[in-house]
């Protein structure tokens, strides 16, 4: 046994840090540090100096554009690229669709979308929740109607993030009722600038505009731009979903996250004058984050390791969901509680100036309270896990 | 002990419930016209001297029905600051009680963190006066002040409370609004001269006012906090009541219904602690800040826990923006913070 | 409003506070401190004193030889005792048989049995649980089968709280089988000293014995023993259960039981060779707790008031014992933690003596496991409170 | 990284899982005829010199099965301190990893917690060796011990290591039964006169063997932690798919299946810990300690729950001492203190 990586894995290390070090321009590692939203044209941007690099889609084989790395690799690419303040790759057509193509579609639509996606070129969205099904997929009612060569697309999908920047969205749309509800859904490709689609945006509790209503009306979408078979999109949902909620490199990004917090504590003022950092209690919590932060870092190598032995994700990946977003909500928490009422400045009026960092601190305080609702909530991953460790 | 409402105190709840609905309407000087604003001011300084325990449900009333005023400021924490420093025949109390005058309080620094009582705002002498220089950086509703108590540390050892009107030569004022839509302000103090007579009460002897004027106003927060715990318990009842998933309401998954009793057991100990510290703002001063920081200290923790919880059975809706939950949960986070968090009021409890 | 007793009450606790100052004896009031177990001659001596103060049954009222006090001032009466480490009056006559008695009981039973409860020569045990028939009590099989004048009991009950210091026993018994299970359950007094009863212990985890199995082999019971009407026991013992759960002034020993820890703080070594009351830590989260006591105490008066006003225990009553359980659950385990390692020592061998009060700590720490267990686990009143807030 | 068994850990691993199956007849001789316990000695002193993860093998099944033998104290912590000390030219080692002879560490005092570092019983140089007063309150199985290695302070500044004798003159000892059920002694030293060669190491200078034996010790016991959790994770899974309540398997309840899935998380987190402390044993000073300190520190929390958990979910049957959960969540608590409860290790590792 060991917990250490091979020297091959060492070297490959060092190669991403050297990348990680000059990668990103100043201005975009000091908004990542400083929890500050990334604009689409700083994805965008991003996006075309990893492509240049080559490493435009770390997760994708080869034959497809991808890096063709092991899972250890990817790993380690996403550690240092997250020590390093670089940003995400955020777009969800890397993380999502580009996977279900090149694994389900058809030779036509891999080569029509995936260059769009390894360039940055082109936005997707995800559309799948709707108001009457959120944690219940499969009670979605946007259906499609069949008509010549295309089908008609009618309902509306919610919680779409970043649908007022896409150009594309890959939508669950139900093609026909079925006993089974999970049958007769199919995966449509639906150009957003396609007549009939209308983006509402929805404000969240961090006064942000991320997420999106977007409604579909009379929506012509052709057959053509059907994922797969007709009714075999819940298949293609699912293996998704497995993949939103499988192995991220999330815990350096908590690393990360306390050790911006300490830095600071250090600077903050507690009781008696003294730094909070020095302040008994806050300092204990701190501590106890970090080394759960530290628990679950090995709790992704461990996974890692199975998933590179062939072992299939089960119920550890619900838990790193799980853990992941209860570990990144006390981090923030303990961020704003750091600042006390210096932390409730919110919205500046006129020409008045907030101090530097306090509104990120708390945006993400409050976004982050998302993390155990969006892509399956910590109540349906209990359930997912109870399933599988009681047989249920 | 007796925890009922006498029949004036009923109408008084019932007469804040129908204002609370009003919504955006719920103005100040609707507050005014109904004769809040001077309730908990002495009758001898044109008040109706009125008790904690009406502070308490007008309170309780304004977190139920999230309307953003700043109540516990203006009508209870800066009017006992004006009374117990001995200036209760200031006519700015009769503005005050008649909802015409406002006053904001301008204790909090960045430095200082929840301390009250040791302010770095320098206030020096000059032949006829004061000049005070210095930064107070979180005044709740500062705009909407015609003047300003602050804080501030003279040559003696306690501290010192200052009247500042809001167009004193070199102050400058920053306005925002605050995470939880509540505006606030900073004020910047550069050689702002004042009268001698700004100088409320003894030179370096407001400690013990300041103290019960934050006491009064944090055992009203504690009601506004609770008000708006039973809101959210109640709203998430009905959520889980109407909304279905997998076929059934999600009342009927027992994992969600024990979230919602915890939820009614923070609401029923937040009540606890409210009437403790209500009851207790009369009682020697060891025995009333016990009171109040048991009470802050509990409900800044049992609030959190309830807002959170309110959020997450909402789901994605908890997140919006344009439901009330999200918008209440970010208040209560608020309560617990302002006038000393959790730890704080542990701490102030625990030595006194 | 106001939280604080009236002139009349405030005289009645002088009178009180002066009885309960030297009431007990010095050996049984340490025993009471220290959190040791009284045995059954002691719990008997100070019934005696009890009846020869008038008070042998505060919760009574006075026609059957009860105080007739109001709900406060039987609150006033438990809090001054337990200020002044006064034992409970602990017997299961006092608490749960006698007032069924009263209520349901006929003319004779009544006589038969009041009098020794009283006095405390009738030790009283109660036979509801089976092994099979938990939490969920309508599943209980002893039963019972007239012939003649008798009813032929067999069966078995189980975590029978001092069943081996018991005279009889009150149990409840299926004397017939209905569709809907409850009905078909009645109340049987049996003499412990019957034929065919056999008491076995049961260890419990602080290596204790107070509870135990009893075995019912054609137990001759005469059918004058039975409580009420046959096919009624189900709500005598629905009665009792809400007596359990009712409102105790438990939160005075948790007050006491704080105390206690605080003092045993600053004798603790604590690291840095501080006494334990001085770390941040600690003492921190003992203000914690005892702000926790004091807002339990609150609602304790708070519900206080409702019943006298009339009104039925509600789910509030659940809430004080989820409450007052899990305070005393941390309680106690903090008064272990505080030991350390020197709180491990439990049984001493050869002729080793433990520390003074080491095993107290632990046995009291792990007995009070059993408080979100027994007499309705904390899920189930859980259960409760949902039911009647969500209305289901 | 690899976490897998090579063939002869995956052998080692149910040979310790056919052994702890054995229950009480699980001996001190069995083990030693197993070789186990010459394991963790080094070749050189005519052990095994096998890695900290056999020593995990064997203590996560000795946890699982509830056996209560010495092993972490007298297989892993007392050699380490032999040799860490260069004494593993010792002829106690061979005895020790042949089985026949045993030791016990005394280090725990009353008065210092759960510092290692600075004991107060004290060692005195009398002409031909030293006398040794004080007591040492808390010695893990000291009663089947041949010798102790006692921790003492000399006139030097750091701590020293005498081995003692079982029958030395004026040591008193006192045996008892810890609340888990297994052994422990109090030795108490009246001019207790050992011979020079006692003294084990440089005077003063058994700091670091200190420090590194009571890692490796407290990693172990992550380990049997780690075993005894999962052993009632299974278990309380078994009872709730097999207990009927209600008319329906107690899995039937989503709030008790929750309740599973979070010992679930604990049991994956404490596997986690468990490999954090055993690879890093032989890292560098500091990075050693944060590992083993992180572990202890988290593992005291998980066991803890897990162990209440397990109580609760069997019901009355968790409170009996005739069923194994009982027993074995007692085990997990005491383990959370053995070597310093979470608290302490906290503090450790945020020192370190």
């Amino acid at each position: 046994m060991r917990l250490d990586f091979t020297p091959e894995e060492l070297a490959f290390r060092e190669e991403v840090r050297e990348f990680a070090a000059r990668a990103a321009p100043d201005a975009m590692r000091r908004k990542v540090r400083d929890g500050e939203e990334l604009t689409k044209d700083e994805f965008v941007a991003w996006q075309r100096i990893m492509q240049a690099r080559g490493w435009a889609a770390p997760s994708w084989p080869r034959e497809h554009g991808g890096t063709g790395w092991t899972l250890s690799q990817r790993h380690i690419f996403e550690e240092e690229m997250a020590a390093a303040d670089c940003p995400q790759q955020a777009h969800f057509g890397l993380s999502l669709i580009g996977p279900v193509l090149y694994t389900f579609g058809d030779e036509e639509q891999r080569r029509r979308h995936l260059p769009g996606i390894l360039s940055g070129d082109v936005w997707w969205c995800q559309g799948y929740s709707e108001r009457q099904a959120g944690s219940d997929l499969a009670a979605l009612q946007t259906h499609a109607v069949r008509d010549g060569d295309d089908y008609v697309v009618n309902g509306h999908k919610i919680w779409v993030t970043y649908a007022h920047w896409a150009d594309m969205i890959f939508a669950l749309v139900r093609t026909s009722r079925e006993e089974k509800r999970q049958r007769g859904i199919s995966m449509l490709l639906i150009p957003m600038d396609a007549k009939g689609v209308t983006v509402r945006p929805i404000e969240t509790i961090d006064r942000n505009h991320q997420i999106n209503e977007i409604l579909l009306d009379d929506v012509r979408v052709p057959v053509a731009n059907r994922v797969g078979a007709e009714g075999a999109g819940w298949g293609y949902g699912k293996f998704l979903l497995a993949r939103e909620r499988g192995v991220g490199a999330t815990q350096r990004r908590l690393r990360r996250a306390v050790e911006r917090l300490r830095d600071r504590l250090r600077r903050a003022p507690g009781p008696d004058g003294r730094p909070l950092a020095e302040d008994a209690l806050f300092a204990d919590r701190l501590t106890q984050l970090e080394i759960e932060v530290i628990g679950l870092e090995v709790t992704v190598l461990r996974v890692l390791a199975e998933l590179e032995a062939g072992h299939e994700p089960d119920a550890r990946s619900s838990m790193l969901k799980i853990r992941s977003a209860e570990l990144l909500q006390r981090i923030t928490e303990m961020a704003v509680e750091a600042g006390g009422t210096e932390a409730m400045p919110f919205v500046p009026l006129d020409d008045a100036t907030l101090p530097p960092g306090a509104a990120h601190a708390v945006r993400n305080y409050l976004y982050t309270r998302a993390t155990t609702i969006f892509g399956g909530s910590a109540e349906i991953q209990r359930n997912v896990i109870a399933r599988q460790i009681l047989g249920l | 002990m007796d925890f009922s409402l006498t029949t004036e105190q009923q109408m008084l709840s019932d007469s804040v419930a129908r204002f609370a609905r009003g919504g955006t309407e719920a103005s100040w000087a609707t507050m005014a016209a109904l004769c809040w604003t001077a309730i908990a001011i002495p009758e001898a300084s044109g008040g109706l001297g009125g008790s904690a325990v009406e502070v308490m449900i007008i309170m309780e009333g304004l977190g139920r029905g999230l309307v953003a005023q700043p109540f516990a400021e203006s009508c209870v924490l800066c009017p006992t600051l004006l009374t117990e420093l001995g200036e209760g025949h200031r006519p700015e109390l009769q503005g005050m009680a008649s909802g015409t005058l406002r006053a904001a309080f301008a204790g909090a620094e960045a430095e200082t963190r929840f301390d009250p009582l040791n302010p770095r705002l320098r206030a020096g002498r000059r032949p006829d006066g004061w000049i005070l220089d210095g930064v107070k950086s979180f005044v709740p509703d500062g705009a909407a002040a015609d003047h300003f108590l602050v804080t501030a540390r003279t040559g003696s050892e306690g501290p010192s409370v200052f009247r500042v009107p809001r167009d004193a030569p070199g102050l400058e004022r920053e306005d925002f609004l605050c995470f939880d839509g509540h505006p606030a302000s900073r004020l910047r103090f550069t050689g702002t001269a004042l009268p001698a007579d700004a100088l409320l009460g003894a030179e370096g002897g407001a400690g013990p006012a300041i103290e019960l004027a934050l006491d009064r106003a944090t055992a009203a927060l504690c009601a506004e906090a609770l008000g708006a715990m039973e809101a959210l318990r109640e709203a998430t009842a009905e959520h889980l009541r109407t909304r279905q998933q997998f076929g059934q309401p999600l009342a009927g998954f027992q994992v969600l219904q024990h979230r919602l009793v915890d939820m009614f057991l923070a609401c029923e100990e937040a009540r606890s602690m409210t009437l403790l510290a209500t009851l207790r703002l009369e009682a020697e001063r060891r025995e009333r800040i016990r009171a109040v920081s048991a009470a802050k200290a509990r409900i800044a923790q049992l609030a959190r826990s309830v807002a959170y919880q309110a959020i997450q059975l909402h789901g994605a809706m908890g997140m919006c923006e344009e439901f009330t939950v999200g918008r209440q949960a970010k208040r209560l986070i608020a309560i617990g913070m302002l006038y000393g968090d959790a730890d704080h009021h542990r701490r102030r409890f625990a030595c006194a």
